[in-house]
């Protein structure tokens, strides 16, 4: 008898909670259709102001009004049993109609996949973790303790400090001229051009460089809506090749001690792209190789080579 | 054009000057009188040599071009009390660009316009008239190799071959001095030893942009070259 | 490399025989501000124009009675847009049933070095003014409201001196010849404009 | 006896949920003719309305249902009256009624209209009859004309007080600056007072026409240009200059042409 009783009890819970769920919703849409509305329908702006103002206000409360009352009647509803593996959704498979909506065994599949995936990516991490990617080869003697301590703090140097490296090093090369910005919080994007022979779009993390572009002196840098266009690359395939070299002078010169040092050294490198179709290979003393100028640039001596020509 | 105002819609000029484009390093020379050919050949005949070896290099065809000229005297009327000398004036159309008209003067300054100027020249008939039979055009095969593009011609004035036209383009290189030898380089690949001295382009201007007007000039130069030298169908002047 | 073009045709032609209709007034200072509001509410929905452009006439004289003009504008406030360079063509008043002025023109846009290949060609400056105003479009009508500005020192835009205390009002059309419709709908759109500008036709030879 | 009454209460408690409907949408409707009259359409507006009417049958459906007992024979007796603020009350009527008193029970209780209004009720409909149809039609139609005749001159009136004042008040555009702004974008009339004088010569009356005019200055024109031929150059540096953002730099020899052309006796003086 009580059970049938609170069953009872339940059910109209249920019924008077659906309709305080309704209610709220429809005081929800009215703050919307409010705010939707806008000011207005009143003579002095101020008059707008002030009943647009009470009348936001009236449907705040009503929205609050209605929450309350759905809160206090959840609590009548009562819980749910919880002891189901997959909770709630563990109800889904005592939907009769299965063979049109075969959620319950869909949802069992993709708890499953999703196990294993964790599973591997657990495995992969473990793996990966053993065989850490280093940023150049000369940093393998360096003793694995120091670089952790040591990239704090050239990960949270103050802007300024980065805007200071910089100008200094644009005022070094005077055919080389380099614009920084910061569309997205504090890291910098640097825009190089470089006589009238390239540009390159390089992006930094702190003074640390992430990724080079390499683009022609024609060529749009920027995307639709104005922004430096970072993922594109170039039309032409001498400057995809110089894109190319340019990672991998990312990847030698590291020091992570002077980072000042190191985007200072790329630059030197970079300014000696400005004779890119002017100076013949240093080994076949040729111009042309597969209809390609030298576009590799020796890290030491800034000498011109063929990609295949360099030792 | 609906609008007038310069703060509206306007047709393409040529290319916007941040497209990646065509804008660098053109030369064109006169192949037919440089080119080894034996005697007899003809210029159809050159031009498919020329594609051949284009075609081993490597080069792939890519479409076909199209460059014409129109030659307008000042008319007579205009003369005398402005007391100034007939100039001839060129207007030109590049497939290239296929909304621009390029107006030029020899050694003069070289206009730049969308092709409402060809509507223009109807109207000034009575002051520019084009001269009788002066037209001349080149039309060809454009073929792309790496980041060249080269583009080889037949020179017809009426109904004959007049001659050869080359045209290689560098795009990413944008000042033409800097990729001369380069190109150089390129054009001995496929022309063997008989190339071209340098057009004027390449030396007289350091570090200005190279830009459309600049290959039409060239392409104005060659075709005044080529309606001075008499009319020999075939390869003839060694 | 971008996708060649793959036409043999050369390439010539251009929009041959427009013409312009036009309908001309003005307004004094004062009132623009309210002719502005009506032109807002009555043109196309969009963000409102302005433009300051510097415009120059040449002369073409031959031997011919009367001297070939062509106008040669450019943006000052815009910098990178093209120069345009306009032919127009006799005015024809016409009879009554046309209810607009109608000229013959030739737009053309170019690149910067119109004035010298103009003075190439045998043009001759004869003046030069600055005008600075408010553009608005209704379908293909346009509708310029702009001050004339008297340029002092030749060549220097920097120094100009209004014309006059009212704004020029022109409601223009270009269309392909022949298309005296539209002169219907441009009478309409001045009626609307009453009391406020009264647009007419105008013989500009009457005022010479 | 009992069941009577239960009866009662369920045709009392059918009969408040229609009534409560009815105002419902009632409110909804007032709600939307006060603040959304300006983007209201047509169809919306008959839209509540078929709902009003709709509700409205039902509840005369409810009333008329056999199973309802004649409410008509029930007898409601104030038992308390109360000049003291009454919170229940106050909150059934939401609001309306805060006090069950002597002032508002007439008001509330009543099933009749005042014996006064009654009676000048029956006076009316009397009168009315005794009017004919054709009669009644002309009447009506009288009054229609009064209004409209009405309507029209005051709106008359308005549209020539607003023009009239417009045009009294504030002069919005001058003939005079209109042909001198036509003139100035056709010819450059009133623009050229640096400009050798030429081509000022359409400003003066009594020329036959622009060419012979053009042609006959063209002489002197010549002369100047001949005289300084590199004049036209530096004019065009100054031009570019000028769009660099510098000043330009005038010549000398333009110099010398102003003050020929201000002192040229057929400068045209501006009007």
């Amino acid at each position: 008898m009580a059970d049938v009783l609170s069953v009872g009890v339940n059910l109209e819970a249920f019924a008077q909670a659906i309709s305080a769920i309704q209610a709220l919703r429809s005081s929800v849409s009215r703050v919307f259709d409010c705010l939707k509305d806008g000011m207005r329908n009143k003579e002095t702006l101020e008059g707008r102001e002030k009943a647009f103002i009470a009348h936001f206000q009236d449907n705040l409360h009503s929205v609050n009004r209605d929450l309350n009352e759905l809160e206090r009647l959840s609590n009548l509803v009562g819980k749910p049993s919880e002891n189901h593996p997959l909770h709630n959704s563990g109800l889904l498979s005592l939907d009769p109609v299965q063979d049109k909506t075969p959620l319950y065994s869909q949802l069992l599949q993709a708890y499953k996949w999703s196990n294993k995936l964790q599973y591997h990516a657990g495995l992969a991490s473990g793996l990966l973790n053993q065989q850490s990617l280093k940023r150049s080869a000369n940093q393998m003697g360096v003793s694995a303790k120091r670089r952790p301590k040591a990239q704090p703090t050239t990960l949270v140097l103050p802007p300024q400090y980065v805007d200071d490296v910089i100008s200094r090093i644009d005022r070094m090369f005077p055919e080389m001229s380099i614009h920084l910005s910061r569309p997205n919080g504090t890291s910098a994007m640097l825009l190089v051009t470089l006589g009238k022979v390239l540009k390159v779009i390089v992006v930094m993390r702190s003074l640390f460089i992430d990724r080079t572009i390499v683009k022609g002196y024609n060529e749009n840098v920027y995307t639709e809506d104005g922004k430096l266009d970072i993922w594109s690359k170039s039309n032409y395939q001498v400057f995809q090749k110089v894109t190319d070299h340019a990672t991998t002078a990312l990847l030698h010169y590291q020091l992570p001690q002077m980072p000042d040092v190191v985007v200072r050294s790329f630059m030197t490198w970079l300014r000696s792209y400005i004779k890119l179709f002017q100076a013949p290979c240093q080994r076949c003393g040729k111009f042309l190789q597969d209809g390609l100028p030298p576009t590799w640039r020796d890290f030491r001596t800034l000498e011109a080579f063929h990609d295949t020509c360099r030792q | 054009m609906e609008m007038f105002r310069s703060n509206t819609v306007w047709y393409i000029i040529c290319q916007p000057p941040t497209a990646c484009g065509y804008s660098t390093g053109q030369l064109r020379f006169r192949g037919v009188s440089q080119m080894p050919v034996a005697e007899g050949k003809s210029v159809q005949q050159t031009v498919e040599l020329l594609t051949r070896k284009l075609e081993v290099l490597g080069a792939e065809k890519q479409g076909t071009f199209c460059v014409d000229c129109e030659t307008y005297h000042t008319a007579a009327s205009t003369l005398g009390s402005q007391g100034q000398a007939g100039k001839l004036m060129y207007v030109m159309h590049n497939s290239e660009y296929p909304l621009s008209c390029f107006a030029l003067f020899e050694n003069g300054p070289c206009l730049t316009a969308d092709t409402n100027f060809d509507v223009l020249m109807v109207k000034l008939k009575g002051f520019f008239q084009s001269a009788k039979a002066s037209k001349i055009e080149t039309r060809g095969t454009r073929y792309q190799y790496c980041d060249f593009l080269v583009k080889v011609g037949t020179v017809t004035m009426g109904p004959s071959a007049r001659g050869i036209s080359v045209e290689v383009e560098y795009g990413p290189c944008v000042v033409a001095s800097d990729c001369w030898s380069l190109l150089l380089e390129f054009l001995q690949s496929f022309l063997g030893s008989h190339t071209p001295g340098a057009p004027a382009v390449f030396g007289n201007r350091h570090d200005t942009v190279y830009g459309p007007a600049d290959t039409m000039v060239q392409y104005m130069e060659l075709f005044n070259k080529i309606r001075k030298q008499p009319q020999v169908p075939v390869a003839g002047i060694r | 490399m971008e996708a060649p073009p793959v036409t043999m045709m050369p390439v010539t032609g251009g929009t041959i025989n427009m013409m312009e209709y036009l309908l001309q007034g003005s307004v004094l200072d004062h009132s623009l501000e309210s002719l502005i509001h009506r032109l807002r509410g009555l043109c196309d929905n969009m963000e409102p124009e302005t433009f300051l452009d510097h415009e120059i006439v040449f002369l073409l004289k031959g031997q011919q009675a009367s001297p070939f003009v062509l106008r040669a504008r450019r943006s000052m406030d815009r910098t990178g847009a093209p120069w345009h360079l306009r032919y127009l063509g006799q005015p024809e008043m016409g009879d009554k049933n046309r209810h607009a002025l109608v000229r013959n023109c030739v737009d053309i846009a170019t690149s910067e070095n119109l004035t010298d290949f103009l003075m190439e060609m045998g043009f001759r400056m004869d003046h030069e003014f600055v005008t600075k105003g408010h553009l608005f479009r209704k379908g293909i009508m346009k509708i310029t409201v702009y001050k004339i500005f008297r340029i002092l020192v030749p060549g220097n835009t920097d120094s100009t001196e209004a014309l006059s205390l009212s704004y020029l009002v022109e409601l223009s059309v270009v269309a392909p010849a022949g298309q005296d419709m539209v002169s219907d709908d441009m009478r309409n759109f001045a009626e609307q404009l009453k009391p406020l500008v009264h647009l007419e036709k105008i013989d500009p030879k009457r005022l010479m | 006896m009992q069941r009577e009454e239960k009866q009662l209460e369920a045709s009392l408690d059918a009969l408040l949920s229609q009534a409560a409907d009815l105002k419902n949408s009632l409110g909804s409707f007032i709600y939307k003719l006060e603040n959304e009259y300006d983007r209201l359409t047509w169809p919306s507006v008959l839209d509540s309305f078929a709902l009003l009417s709709g509700q409205l049958n039902t509840l005369n459906k409810v009333l008329k249902h056999e199973k309802t007992p004649l409410f008509r024979n029930q007898v409601i007796i104030p038992l308390v009256l109360s000049p003291d603020r009454d919170e229940d009350l106050m909150r059934q009527t939401e609001g309306r009624v805060p006090v069950f008193s002597h002032e508002v029970v007439p008001d509330h209780l009543r099933t009749k209209p005042d014996p006064e209004v009654e009676e000048q009720e029956k006076q009316l409909t009397t009168d009315a009859a005794r009017i004919g149809a054709d009669a009644a039609q002309k009447q009506i139609q009288n009054l229609n004309k009064m209004c409209s005749n009405l309507l029209e001159k005051i709106s008359k009136e308005e549209r020539e007080s607003e023009s009239g004042g417009l045009r009294s008040n504030k002069q919005t555009f001058n003939p005079a600056d209109t042909n001198a702004l036509v003139a100035a974008v056709a010819f450059g009339k009133g623009l050229s007072n640096w400009r050798p004088s030429g081509s000022s010569g359409p400003g003066q009356p009594g020329q036959p026409g622009a060419g012979t005019i053009l042609a006959g200055t063209s002489g002197l024109q010549q002369v100047q240009m001949a005289g300084t031929p590199s004049q036209q150059q530096p004019m065009l540096s100054g031009v570019q200059m000028a769009q660099a953002g510098q000043p330009g730099k005038m010549p000398s020899g333009i110099k010398t042409n102003i003050k020929s052309a201000s002192m040229h006796p057929y400068q045209r003086t501006l009007d």
